[in-house]
């Protein structure tokens, strides 16, 4: 039964990394929302959105040890994603003002 | 006239070209289908069960072969008719600079038109034959379509949105306006008919219809009946841009966008002015979003674009 | 080999294996996991609705014999092809062959004793049916009139009609769709049996794994939509309203998103089915598998990037347009290699015309006819013209019945013994076959010239100079409507009779469906089949048919 | 299955897989596959929200990031905290089942749950300020302007929208913590709630910026 409590106490550890990773990167987000940066807020707080939503997937979702099948899956929704918005762009980004 | 003409009748300029398009379509297709069908059938009869015919085993590589000839070509005939409607689209898509501009507005279930010297019709368009036309068009309910299948034009007309078409019609007579977009009830009897004249008996029908004041002068008196004239004229006290002279520049705004003012970009000024401010003023104009009809802003439109530059008078 | 020959080379016991079908109770067929039953209670479900939406249909084009519109009210018209849409869609077509068919046999030709998610897929019918009762109870209390793309602001700030049952019940059989979709695709890379590699499926696998991608990439956007159509009707939360801002094109791309795609959720089954009937009846390995494979994959992801050519018209820039143009010529290319490959898959066979290769053939013409005039529209000048017109309805026609429900026929003629164990009169079958093609090119092909010629659709009075051809189409309908009929007739009639007991193989196929019983044991099959071989294995050289099943070992 | 054998932790490994599975991994691969395949789904559900959000922003820039001022930035924070939070609790439930640690799973999932609940009810208290506030489009809505209008209707669809899918995680995992006292603890399920819900989350890690971030330098 020790073993087993030193492997809970191990993963909490390593689960508290990645909470507390997360948490700082809030702050972040917030402090970033605040600064003047020209416009390039919104690209700013995705950007720290995506390695938040990068840690979730790795280290909680578990991608970092899942099979090449599910990260596929992972990878395509993006990609579709990524479709849907470009080529919805194409119009809005062409069209007379 | 009989059901068994297979094109209706060519009377714009763009009707030939598509029409050119569309009979090298058929011919392509045809010649596919009768390809395949009659490949099918000779093979349906040479290899029909149990039938003498020898039937040597395939090569690998001969089905390869097969297989990439057939998407290459499928790939090149697709490429050069992308590449021909491609090119003819956009070479019609501008409409030339001496068009006749008519307002057509789509409603439930009518289509109202408004000729530049203010003339209104409903249902109905009179045009003169062989000069360019273009249509501005919205709606002020639902998305219509206005299509003209003689003249091989059809656009959406969506509310909120300024959408455009032109033609140049060919031939006198009257054709038939269809609402393609289905817009409710009476969708099927939202329809209308162009009149397409010669030159003489289009003036003389313009000469009969009654003068109604032509728009740029109604738009001038709401200009100063909305309060636009208390701070758009070159000296009054709260600072806003000067119109005149204006229309189809391109303007700086504030958010470091560069529009041309036109017809749709008016339309936003007045409806959203905190949308588009102009750079170096504050966002002081009010929204009249709900106070001027569509029919209103087509007139401030068209005041605003009569505006020389020597600045709104009185 | 003949059909007794391969009986010898199946593990079959003394005792005769029960089949699926023999029934404990009504209640157990409700709450099954068996897809093999799940399958029947689709095709029962389908069956109704493709009844309703026919029923509609009879209405629509009875009304359309008369260019005055004197028949039935504008509002009545409009709410009947808004039924016949919203019901023929998503109740009948795109369940039909993946739910029906899919769900029978892809467990059984890829050697699997279930799909993946057993209870999941009893879920996919329920939600499929509750989601069609709120349609119909749409449809009973006061009708839906906004056609079945509910364009905004129609649909949200102007129609009268019961939009959000409709929309609810759409929503919900829309989580069908995504269920089938994850179990499908679950169940093919995890459950194929030994030997049978990814490049040995048979195409109907591979259709279903094609079509299985697009509905769980294509539904969730449909449903989105309606959710936010339903915000915007039922709470006034705006996103697509003009009159507060929003953009009505937004709409249209969110939908078409799903609504391209969705053209090809109905076309992948039907091309995995035909290519399972030519070959069986060629006696012939199908002609380029690999190609046949990817043309199949590419059409499932190039169909998600064209959906902009529905919108030529629409007020959409101009310049997006071409690039969706573009997009739209080059999904051209898989089909055409699809047709080419099934026309050569005849070359040097051994072919028999048995009623499922009668339809399988009338869906390769008809598809041709239907694939091809999809350059018209893809071709802007041209599009601008047809666009909502009467040569749009020929087109999809040509392409949802002409092809898909083709191919729902041959497919049920060609499993029917498999199904319900059950031959069936075939020369009544042959009959049907060619009934309906003629029928059905009578019916749509003047609608390609009465939408050249400017007829817009969804109008009930129109122009007297379109009359002799909608009357050409009207008749048409009625003998495309009897050649409907009839197999559901003599089908039904076989089920009740005994003397048509079908043989575990009646066509001398190779797939491992037919190596199992008519009807097959509930646990699909005594003991797992190996597979040693390619599909397709009918002869190589031979003079006379030899067909070598997937699990037989080569000698 | 009997529950009397099975609540004993060792018997773990005889857990009879359901049908079509021939053991308990493989069945437990597949879930998690499975419910992958719809979290690839929901990416695009979702997608069809932010795709809305994005075009409303790009048609007003100005209206559309002034409106987005008027959310209550530290309710939103404080959810974001919770939801992370209920993220490492949800992990630890997932993870420590494979250590056999069952008090700690079940303690785990009902904390997860708690926090979820916990989530939603300041969600509910921030939507009651926000009505008091006027901040629903339609008669009365106190902001100006088409952006402002649309900002707010993508507001409440896209918050309820993940409202729901949290009501639903938070319902079907005080179950799980319920039955987890009981149940053999390598239920092939498991993992399967954990992806959902840290799936849910990940949404809203877009949300707070695209929501409560917006138009605040």
């Amino acid at each position: 039964m020790n073993g087993q409590r030193s492997q809970i106490r191990s993963l909490w550890v390593e689960s508290g990394v990645a909470w507390v990773a997360l948490i700082a990167l809030l702050a972040l987000n917030m402090a970033l929302a605040f600064l003047p940066l020209n416009g390039l807020n919104v690209a700013a707080n995705l950007f720290v959105a995506f390695v938040m939503a990068a840690i979730s997937g790795l280290f909680l979702m578990g991608l970092r040890g899942d099979s090449a099948l599910v990260r596929l899956v992972a990878i395509g929704s993006l990609f579709w994603l990524v479709v849907m918005f470009a080529l919805t762009f194409t119009d809005y980004f062409t069209r007379p003002v | 006239m009989s059901g068994f003409e297979l094109l209706p009748q060519q009377a714009s300029t763009q009707a030939p070209q598509t029409d050119l398009l569309y009979l090298f379509l058929v011919f392509v297709s045809a010649a596919i289908v009768i390809l395949i069908v009659l490949l099918m059938l000779v093979f349906s009869i040479r290899y029909r069960r149990g039938s003498a015919a020898p039937r040597p085993e395939l090569r690998m590589l001969t089905t390869r072969e097969f297989e990439i000839g057939w998407t290459a070509g499928a790939l090149f005939l697709a490429l050069f008719i992308f590449g021909w409607t491609g090119s003819v689209r956009l070479s019609m898509l501008a409409a030339p600079e001496n068009a006749i501009e008519i307002h057509v507005q789509g409603k439930q279930w009518m289509w109202k038109i408004q000729h530049p010297n203010g003339i209104r019709e409903i249902n109905a368009l009179h045009v003169p034959v062989n000069e360019p036309v273009r249509l501005i068009m919205t709606s002020e309910d639902v998305i219509h379509s206005f299509f003209v299948p003689a003249f091989r034009i059809k656009e959406d007309v969506v509310p909120g949105l300024y959408t455009q078409t032109w033609f140049k019609a060919t031939e006198t007579g009257s054709q038939h306006l269809f609402c393609t977009q289905f817009c409710g009830t009476q969708h099927s009897r939202m329809i209308g008919e162009i009149v397409v004249m010669n030159h003489d008996d289009y003036a003389r029908w313009l000469r009969e219809q009654p003068q109604p004041g032509d728009l740029a002068a109604e738009g001038a008196s709401l200009f100063k009946a909305l309060g636009c004239s208390g701070c758009h004229i070159g000296n009054s006290a709260i600072r806003a841009p000067s119109l005149a002279g204006i229309y189809g520049r391109l303007v700086h705004l504030s958010d470091g966008r560069t529009v041309t003012m036109d017809d749709a970009f008016i339309r936003d000024c007045i409806l959203e002015p905190r949308k588009n401010v102009p750079a170096g003023y504050d966002p002081k104009m009010p929204s009249f979003k709900g106070e001027v009809s569509d029919g209103e802003i087509l007139r401030l439109t068209a005041y605003i674009r009569s505006l020389k530059s020597t600045g709104p008078s009185g | 080999m003949t059909d007794a020959a391969i009986g010898q080379g199946m593990p079959k016991a003394a005792e005769e294996p029960r089949s699926y079908l023999d029934t404990e109770s009504f209640v157990s067929w409700l709450t099954t996991t068996d897809h093999k039953r799940i399958a029947v209670l689709y095709a029962i479900t389908v069956t109704f609705f493709f009844l309703v939406g026919s029923g509609a249909m009879a209405l629509i084009r009875y009304e359309l014999t008369s260019p005055q519109g004197n028949i039935l009210s504008d509002e009545a018209y409009n709410r009947l092809f808004t039924l016949h849409g919203v019901v023929m869609v998503w109740f009948f077509l795109i369940p039909s062959i993946p739910a029906i068919f899919g769900n029978f046999l892809l467990p059984l030709m890829i050697g699997a004793r279930d799909v993946a998610f057993p209870r999941l897929n009893l879920a996919s019918w329920y939600l499929n049916f509750i989601g069609g009762l709120f349609v119909l109870y749409a449809l009973l209390a006061g009708g839906v009139d906004t056609g079945w793309t509910f364009y905004t602001p129609l649909s949200t700030m102007f129609a009268n009609g019961n939009v959000i049952a409709a929309a609810v019940g759409i929503f919900i059989t829309g989580f069908s769709s995504i269920a089938t979709g994850i179990n499908f695709i679950a169940t093919v890379h995890l459950l194929r049996t030994e030997g049978m590699t990814w490049f040995r499926l048979p195409l109907f696998v591979w259709a279903m794994y094609a079509v299985s991608l697009v509905f769980i990439l294509a539904t969730p956007v449909l449903a989105i939509t309606l959710v936010l159509i339903m915000a915007e009707r039922l709470f006034g939360l705006p996103v697509f309203d003009p009159a507060n801002g929003g953009d009505p094109l937004l709409f249209q791309h969110l939908f078409w998103f799903y609504s391209h795609p969705a053209v090809y959720i109905m076309i992948l089954p039907a091309m995995g089915v035909v290519s399972e009937v030519i070959t069986c009846f060629a006696r012939r390995q199908v002609f380029g598998y690999t190609f046949m494979v990817f043309s199949l994959v590419a059409i499932a992801i190039i169909g998600f990037f064209v959906w902009g050519h529905h919108m030529f018209v629409s007020g959409m820039s101009s310049y997006a347009g071409v690039v969706f143009s573009l997009i739209s010529f080059v999904v051209a290319v898989p089909s055409a290699i699809k047709v080419f490959n099934w026309t050569a898959t005849l070359y040097r066979g051994q072919i028999s015309f048995e009623s499922p290769m009668l339809y399988a053939l009338g869906f390769v013409g008809l598809f041709t006819v239907g694939g091809l005039t999809g350059l018209f529209l893809a071709a802007i000048p041209v599009d601008v013209h047809v666009h909502d017109t009467y040569f749009i309805i020929a087109h999809f026609h040509y392409i949802m019945v002409g092809g898909s429900v083709s191919a729902l026929y041959a497919a049920l003629h060609f499993w029917w013994p498999k199904v319900t164990g059950k031959l069936y009169p075939e020369n009544w079958a042959r009959f049907a076959a060619i009934l309906m093609f003629f029928g059905f090119n009578f019916t749509f092909f003047p609608q390609f010239l009465v939408g050249y010629l400017g007829m817009p659709r969804r109008y009930h009075v129109y122009p007297p100079e379109f009359q002799t051809l909608q009357v050409m189409s009207s008749t048409g309908a009625s003998v495309l409507a009897l050649a409907y009929a009839l197999p559901i007739v003599y089908l039904t009639w076989t089920l009740f009779n005994r003397d048509w007991k079908a043989p575990d193989n009646p066509w001398g196929a190779t797939g491992l469906e037919w190596q199992t019983s008519s009807p097959p044991p509930k646990e699909n099959f005594r003991a797992l089949p190996a597979v040693h071989s390619a599909p397709y294995h009918y002869h190589e050289t031979g003079e006379a048919p030899d067909p070598r099943a997937q699990d037989e070992a080569e000698q | 299955m009997s529950s009397a054998t099975l609540s004993q932790e060792h018997a773990d490994s005889d857990l009879p897989p359901s049908e079509p599975w021939s053991n308990i991994a493989e069945e437990t691969e597949a879930a998690s596959f499975g419910m992958w395949l719809f979290l690839g789904t929901e990416v695009l559900f979702f997608g069809g929200l932010f795709l809305s959000y994005t075009i409303a922003r790009f048609l007003y820039p100005q209206d559309f990031l002034e409106a987005a001022r008027h959310t209550d930035i530290y309710l939103g924070a404080t959810n974001t905290i919770v939801l992370l939070t209920s993220s490492l609790t949800m992990v630890v439930a997932v993870r420590g089942a494979d250590l056999g640690a069952r008090r700690l799973v079940w303690i785990c999932l009902a904390a997860t749950a708690a926090l979820g609940a916990l989530f939603l009810t300041i969600k509910g208290f921030e939507y009651w300020e926000d009505i008091r506030e006027h901040l629903v489009p339609g008669r009365g809505f106190a902001v100006q302007g088409f952006g402002a209008t649309l900002f707010f209707s993508l507001y409440w669809i896209m918050t309820s929208v993940h409202a729901v899918h949290l009501t639903v995680g938070v319902i079907l995992i005080a179950r799980l913590a319920w039955l987890m006292r009981s149940e053999p603890l390598r239920l092939p399920d498991l993992p399967v709630y954990g992806l959902y819900w840290h799936f849910v989350d990940t949404v809203w890690i877009f949300l707070f910026p695209l929501l409560y971030l917006a138009g605040r330098a």
